[in-house]
């Protein structure tokens, strides 16, 4: 429970076993950056050293802090299941989580309670989004050196890291929601980063307001929960809203539909969670927000702020999957619900639907784009199908190789001169060798290339989640299918750009050190992280569960394991053999039309249109708001204006009758009454006279007069 | 007088401190002594919610105490409002006489 | 009802009066800080001990100084020539003396219905800010923001002339 | 940390010989005897200090300017203040015929009055507080905002020019550094947790090793208790903040039209103005009457209250004859643009102290951003230094 303090700031602190340090200064992880912002954005334009390496700085304080607070739960996993094994005892909850509360403010009866909470999953989340984030600021002070408004864009990319970090840690939903809508509003602002631009400004009007949709049901989620629950915390000793009494609460209320109002709220947050990671139908904002800087689409439109999303349904997922029949998938136990259907369903369709459209782009930033709308519905898929872990897992590998492919294409952009079609690139394989090997390094990631990259083991764990999944086998060839795609349209990508001959104008050349240095470690992990997720050795899933996890091969021998990882491998092949034969080495000419286009374009169109969406809700949504405007002036012209013209006429016919009556007895020469009417109208004008003392005088009058009436009418 | 409890008495005092405040509110001419008329009759409402406050049933909750509080806080505020607007219309028409301020324009 | 505070309800009443009634502004000004005194000390009196110089210190410290500084800024220790009550002076009276009539009358009946307590509330100025940043912080993060607006304000009204050579 | 019992008694002995001289009346009448006796000591120490300090003012100056000073009325001089004494009382008092004589006569009375209440809640050694209020502090400073007024109707009573510019300088300097007074005061009753000025020094009356925990050795209360001293300086009018009653420019401020034992009144104001500021100051920052090494606190309290308050008037002295005047613009921008914001500035600065806990990262934070601010805000206020016409904006 919360603790009244004299003090507003007092915390109660709850430590865990052994010390607790770094829980009770979490929150100065989202805070140095957030420090760092403010202070950036009173320094002046040509104060760009202090900028990046305030920026800089400052997320390097929260990477350390981050570690320590990951070093802190790997500790605290060693004691307990040190002490598990040797004492041979089994505890009934072996979860590690802090949590650090206090109460905000008071409204009558019921508290507003902020606080944060540092448990496997954030531990996760905080190193991925610093160190991402830290890579990325060092590669932006290569990629922004020339921009006049460098100084401001360390502040936003400040802003938005600290606000990212802070909803990691956020261990209330109303904290999670502020820092959510901060992280939204620094979308906004670096989308629209260059403003001058108007297809930017629009691009930043769109996102703004297509995520809004989904924040007003999130808004909603979180109201409801409040009224059912009365505490928006998460953990908070068995009384948090995940836990188990509001739990069981929630599961009694009926919403409808077959949902529990557990179910209910957590689809509500989920589409919240729909809108930030840009799931089918609120995906059209992400390929636009293209238009920011590269660095920007690398952080907040591929690696950290889109995650949010599926970071959020992760968090959100007790919730979601309240009330689950358990049953054994893969190694763990895992139940499915309504609510946990809808987003695999979502998430699958989402996958396949960014993975057609991808094929037919041809500016390598949309690709990319379109890329991360299917990887995240990959991501969404594995939440409902496998649970945390799975969908996690994709989320941190992917984090890293598709901003290793977002910075790599800035580094492309930034050798060709702003260049971003990539039927005007090519040969860059012999211009750019660093920029070539990481790429090709994060493509194959992404594709899922068989046993050495991460990207396999993160999309096999889904697929094997989704072969498992007993309510449809819908999903799991929707994700095949993916994949597929997926290796195909990389594949194009690459040989567009990197193979061939140079298309395009003046000569590229590579990047500075600044850019490729984050490049190649981004790469070294975009490989490195697959070890800890291999099913010999479940680690990451192990580690967000609370279980221990022990190197076996016989992880391998698991019945239908290696056959399905032969599918997948095969797809993947196919895939990218499917691209090569169309595109490998054969650099078109920029006017030509695509291969794809000349053998089938029947199926060109639509992809390359990117299935009318856009133009579906320019003649839907965007038409009836335009509708409506049109009706409510109409009303406000026709009805309110007539009503008001009606009444004016009145008055005015009113103040003709006055005038007739005034003519008419002026007419008939009564000058007594004259002279009383007049000053009649003296002593009522005095009344409107612009003297306050005779306002003040009748106004005491009349508060007399009514406190006697009153009086006199409450006597006994 | 007949009074027999003192909350009655401390109301009564604030009663006519308050008719104190707005004759004076409502006879004088100076614009500035009408500010003075209305601090005191704001004085004789603070009167009030502390003697409610020092006599009423729950004096631990507060409740006349903060009132008070604010409302000298926002007394305080009124006043400097106020008193910039009676200079502002002194700069215009050169008198705080309220009996010439009679023209509802600048 | 002891000679304490008759005698302070004396000194605000005739403090407040002679504000009223002064012909001189100055005066009047300075007879207001009496009964604002007088008030603190029957707020003493009321054992509301943060009250009391919350009282003072706002409204001889800063209110009163105020007055005092708009009345020079606006001449009016210059005495007026055509006299200083009103034309309507009578009206304003007998409006006040209903308002007091009403009042009192209202006191008279209903107070003597009303059950009080006389123990001395046991209330420390430790209570006091607990109640100030706990139950009532709303209001006093609005009381905040209107001091903000009005100190603004204040500033802006009065120095909107200051462009324009006099 | 008492010692031996003649020490306690010797630390308590003005206590005790209180309550022994109300051993003889009626118990009924002892609490209101005592406050009386109180009240009498305060009357009677102040003043014979004020007279003390005059001396040892005109002397300190006369030393630091190279010259003697009173040398000639007992040995010393020390008999100075008795001559000047006489000489106030004897001397005619002129009242200006246009004057308002009530008011007149009202101005140092009020003053004097206002600053004699100031000392009931100061503890001036262990268990010596007149009245142990819970809402001392802000008795305080509502009796030290009373004397504004008393200013001003010196000032505007006396009909002369030159008396009402120096009350109107006056008062307004005096509001202005009134808030910096009050927010840096506020910090100590953050950490400190009471209004009450015993308690306030209670809470720094403890050791780490042989060192005390004033509020002087943090981070907060080393700004808090410079922005104080700049303040007290300015709210007492001392030079260099002594504009209201600059010599050269307006006679003698707000007190030229007063003679005689008015004038005396006034003077004899401003010095226990000065004491009873200074003597919040210690009780604020320099721990009051608490020793300042452990092994000191033999001696007793009383003593070390006083010493250092005699310190305090020292420095305010040594500036006196050091520092040059102040212009006008020049005082109201230093208050407005700098001790407000930096003073606003250690509030937070406090509040983090106090929501950091204890350990050595809150030293480094505060020190940190106090240092920056410093450094960075006076960059700021000198580069914006710039000489224009003058003007006088109370003086149309």
């Amino acid at each position: 429970m919360i603790m009244q303090s004299p003090f507003p700031f007092a915390l109660k602190i709850m430590p865990v076993p052994p010390e607790a340090w770094i829980v009770r200064w979490l929150w100065l992880i989202p805070a140095a950056p957030i420090v760092a912002s403010g202070v950036i954005a009173l320094l002046k334009q040509a104060q760009k050293k202090l900028a990046s390496g305030l920026a800089i700085g400052s997320l390097t304080f929260s990477l350390l802090l981050s570690l320590i607070a990951f070093g802190h739960i790997l500790s605290s996993r060693a004691i307990i299941f040190g002490f598990q094994k040797a004492f041979n005892v089994e505890f009934p909850d072996t979860t590690i989580r802090s949590i650090v509360s206090f109460t905000w403010f008071q409204f009558g009866h019921s508290t507003v309670d902020l606080g944060w909470v540092l448990d496997p999953l954030a531990a996760i989340m905080l190193v991925m989004v610093s160190f991402v984030g830290l890579l990325i600021f060092i590669y932006s002070v290569g990629y922004m050196a020339q921009d006049e408004n460098f100084t401001r864009f360390f502040c936003f990319m400040s802003l938005f890291a600290g606000a990212m970090l802070g909803v990691v840690i956020s261990n209330s939903l109303l904290l999670l929601f502020m820092c959510w809508e901060i992280v939204g509003l620094t979308s906004y602002l670096l989308i629209g980063f260059w403003y001058q631009k108007p297809s930017a400004a629009a691009a930043a009007k769109k996102a703004f307001v297509t995520t809004r949709v989904g924040d007003v049901f999130f808004l909603l989620g979180i109201v409801w929960l409040f009224s059912q629950t009365g505490t928006l915390l998460f953990y908070n000793h068995g009384v948090g809203s995940l836990e188990g009494l509001a739990l069981v609460h929630l599961l009694s209320q009926h919403a409808g539909l077959g949902l529990s109002a557990a179910g209910a709220i957590g689809l509500l947050i989920f589409a919240g969670a729909v809108g930030k990671s840009g799931q089918l139908p609120l995906h059209v904002w992400l390929p636009d927000a293209m238009e920011g800087p590269t660095p920007v689409s690398a952080l907040i439109h591929a690696a950290t702020m889109v995650a949010a999303g599926v970071f959020l349904v992760a968090r959100v997922y007790p919730l979601m999957a309240a009330g689950a029949p358990l049953m054994p998938i893969g190694a763990a136990l895992h139940g499915t619900t309504a609510a946990l259907t809808v987003v695999t369903w979502v998430g699958a369709s989402t996958a396949v639907f960014a993975a057609l459209i991808a094929v037919a782009q041809n500016d390598i930033k949309r690709i990319l784009a379109y890329s991360t709308i299917s990887q995240l519905g990959y991501m969404m898929a594995g939440l409902g199908l496998g649970g945390v872990a799975v969908g996690m897992f994709h989320l941190i590998t992917h984090a890293f190789f598709k901003a290793l492919l977002f910075l790599g294409a800035g580094s492309v952009i930034h050798g060709c001169h702003e260049e971003q079609d990539i039927r005007r690139m090519g040969g860059l394989r012999a211009d750019m060798p660093l920029t070539f090997g990481t790429y090709a390094i994060g493509m194959l990631a992404l594709c899922g290339f068989p046993l050495v990259f991460s990207g396999f083991w993160s999309k096999d764990s889904i697929l094997e989640a989704a072969k498992h999944w007993d309510i449809s086998k819908g999903p799991f060839y929707l994700l095949v299918f993916g994949a597929l795609l997926t290796a195909f349209y990389m594949t194009r990508q690459v040989c567009y750009v990197f193979f061939g001959h140079w298309r395009g104008h003046e000569t590229a050349h590579e990047s500075p050190r600044v850019m490729t240095l984050p490049l190649a470690i981004l790469a070294f992990f975009a490989i490195a992280l697959g070890v800890i997720g291999t099913p010999a050795w479940p680690w990451f899933r192990a580690f967000l569960e609370n279980r221990t996890a022990a190197f076996d091969l016989h992880g391998f021998a698991e019945p239908g394991l290696g056959l399905l990882m032969l599918t997948s491998s095969l797809v993947v092949f196919l895939g990218l053999g499917l691209g090569w034969s169309l595109y490998g080495d054969k650099s078109p000419k920029p006017e030509a039309p695509d291969a794809l286009e000349k053998s089938a374009p029947w199926l060109w169109a639509p992809l390359r249109d990117r299935f009318y969406v856009d133009e579906l809700y320019g003649v839907t949504v965007i038409a009836f708001y335009a509708w409506w405007a049109r009706v409510t002036d109409w009303f406000d012209r026709r009805i309110w204006g007539g009503i008001v013209a009606a009444v004016t006429w009145l008055f005015g016919l009113w103040a003709q009758l006055n005038r007739l009556l005034d003519v008419h007895w002026v007419d008939g020469g009564f000058d007594k009454t004259c002279e009383e009417l007049s000053s009649g109208g003296g002593l009522l004008s005095r009344v409107e006279g612009g003297r306050v003392q005779n306002y003040l005088r009748i106004l005491a009058a009349a508060v007399v007069a009514l406190v006697a009436i009153l009086l006199w009418s409450s006597r006994p | 007088m007949g009074v027999t409890t003192p909350l009655a008495g401390y109301l009564l005092v604030a009663a006519l401190l308050f008719a104190i405040g707005l004759a004076g509110a409502l006879v004088r001419r100076n614009a500035i002594l009408v500010l003075i008329g209305i601090e005191l009759m704001l004085n004789a409402a603070n009167l009030n919610l502390i003697a409610f406050w020092r006599f009423g049933p729950h004096p631990e909750a507060l409740t006349g105490m903060m009132f008070a509080i604010f409302s000298i806080a926002v007394a305080a505020a009124e006043a400097a409002v106020g008193l910039g607007l009676v200079i502002s219309i002194y700069r215009h028409t050169n008198t705080t006489d309220l009996d010439k301020m009679n023209r509802m324009k600048g | 009802m002891n000679a304490v505070f008759y005698l302070l309800a004396a000194l605000t009443l005739a403090g407040g009066l002679a504000a009223v009634l002064l012909k001189h502004l100055v005066h009047c000004a300075l007879a207001t800080t009496v009964a604002f005194a007088g008030l603190a000390l029957l707020f003493l009196q009321l054992d509301a001990q943060f009250a009391g110089f919350a009282q003072i210190l706002v409204y001889i410290g800063a209110v009163a100084i105020l007055i005092v500084f708009a009345i020079l800024l606006t001449r009016g220790s210059e005495l007026p020539k055509d006299g200083v009550f009103s034309r309507t002076w009578f009206v304003g009276l007998v409006i006040a003396a209903g308002v007091f009539a009403i009042l009192g009358w209202a006191v008279l009946e209903s107070v003597r219905a009303v059950p009080q307590q006389t123990a001395v509330p046991a209330v420390t100025v430790r209570d006091i800010g607990n109640a100030l940043v706990g139950r009532y912080v709303l209001p006093l993060e609005i009381v905040a923001l209107l001091l903000t607006a009005a100190t603004i304000g204040a500033v802006i009204v009065a120095m909107h002339e200051k462009e324009r050579p006099r | 940390m008492a010692t031996s019992p003649f020490f306690t008694h010797f630390d308590q002995i003005f206590i005790l010989l209180r309550d022994w001289l109300v051993g003889y009346l009626p118990a009924a009448m002892r609490p209101a005897a005592g406050v009386v006796l109180g009240v009498i000591a305060i009357v009677c120490v102040f003043p014979g200090l004020f007279a003390l300090t005059t001396v040892f003012e005109r002397k300190g100056l006369g030393r630091i300017q190279n010259r003697l000073g009173p040398n000639r009325v007992g040995p010393y001089g020390l008999f100075q203040p008795v001559a000047d004494g006489i000489k106030a009382i004897i001397k005619e008092d002129i009242v200006p015929f246009s004057a308002n004589a009530v008011v007149h006569f009202l101005a140092p009375l009020s003053l004097v009055v206002a600053v004699f209440m100031e000392f009931a809640v100061l503890p001036m050694g262990r268990n010596m507080v007149l009245i142990d209020m819970d809402a001392g502090l802000l008795f305080f400073f509502s009796m030290s905002v009373s004397t504004e007024l008393s200013v001003f109707m010196a000032g505007w009573s006396s009909r002369n020019k030159y008396s009402l510019l120096g009350a109107m300088r006056a008062v307004a300097q005096m509001i202005s550094y009134e808030v910096v007074l009050l927010l840096s005061s506020v910090s100590v009753v953050m950490i400190a947790g009471s209004l009450s000025l015993p308690k306030i020094v209670e809470a720094q009356n403890s050791y780490t090793g042989i060192f005390p925990h004033w509020y002087i050795f943090t981070p907060w209360g080393l700004a808090g208790f410079v922005m104080y001293a700049i303040a007290a300086t300015a709210e007492t009018n001392r030079s260099p903040f002594d504009l209201p009653e600059g010599e050269s420019e307006l006679v003698a401020g707000y007190h030229t039209e007063y003679s005689g034992f008015k004038f005396a009144l006034f003077f004899l104001g401003e010095y226990l103005a000065m004491f009873s500021i200074s003597g919040l100051g210690t009780t604020l920052f320099l721990g009051g009457w608490s020793a300042p090494f452990s092994f000191l606190t033999f001696i007793p309290s009383w003593i070390w209250f006083f010493s250092k308050v005699m310190l305090s008037i020292f420095v305010f002295i040594w500036m006196r004859g050091t520092l040059p005047r102040l212009r006008q613009d020049q005082l109201m921008n230093f208050a407005w643009k700098f001790c407000l914001p930096f003073t606003l500035l250690n509030l937070i600065v406090t509040a983090l102290w106090r929501f950091m806990g204890e350990g050595w990262l809150r030293w480094v934070v505060c020190t940190a951003i106090l240092a920056v601010a410093y450094v960075f805000m006076g960059r700021v206020g000198t580069r914006s230094e710039h000489f224009g016409p003058r003007r006088y904006r109370y003086a149309e």
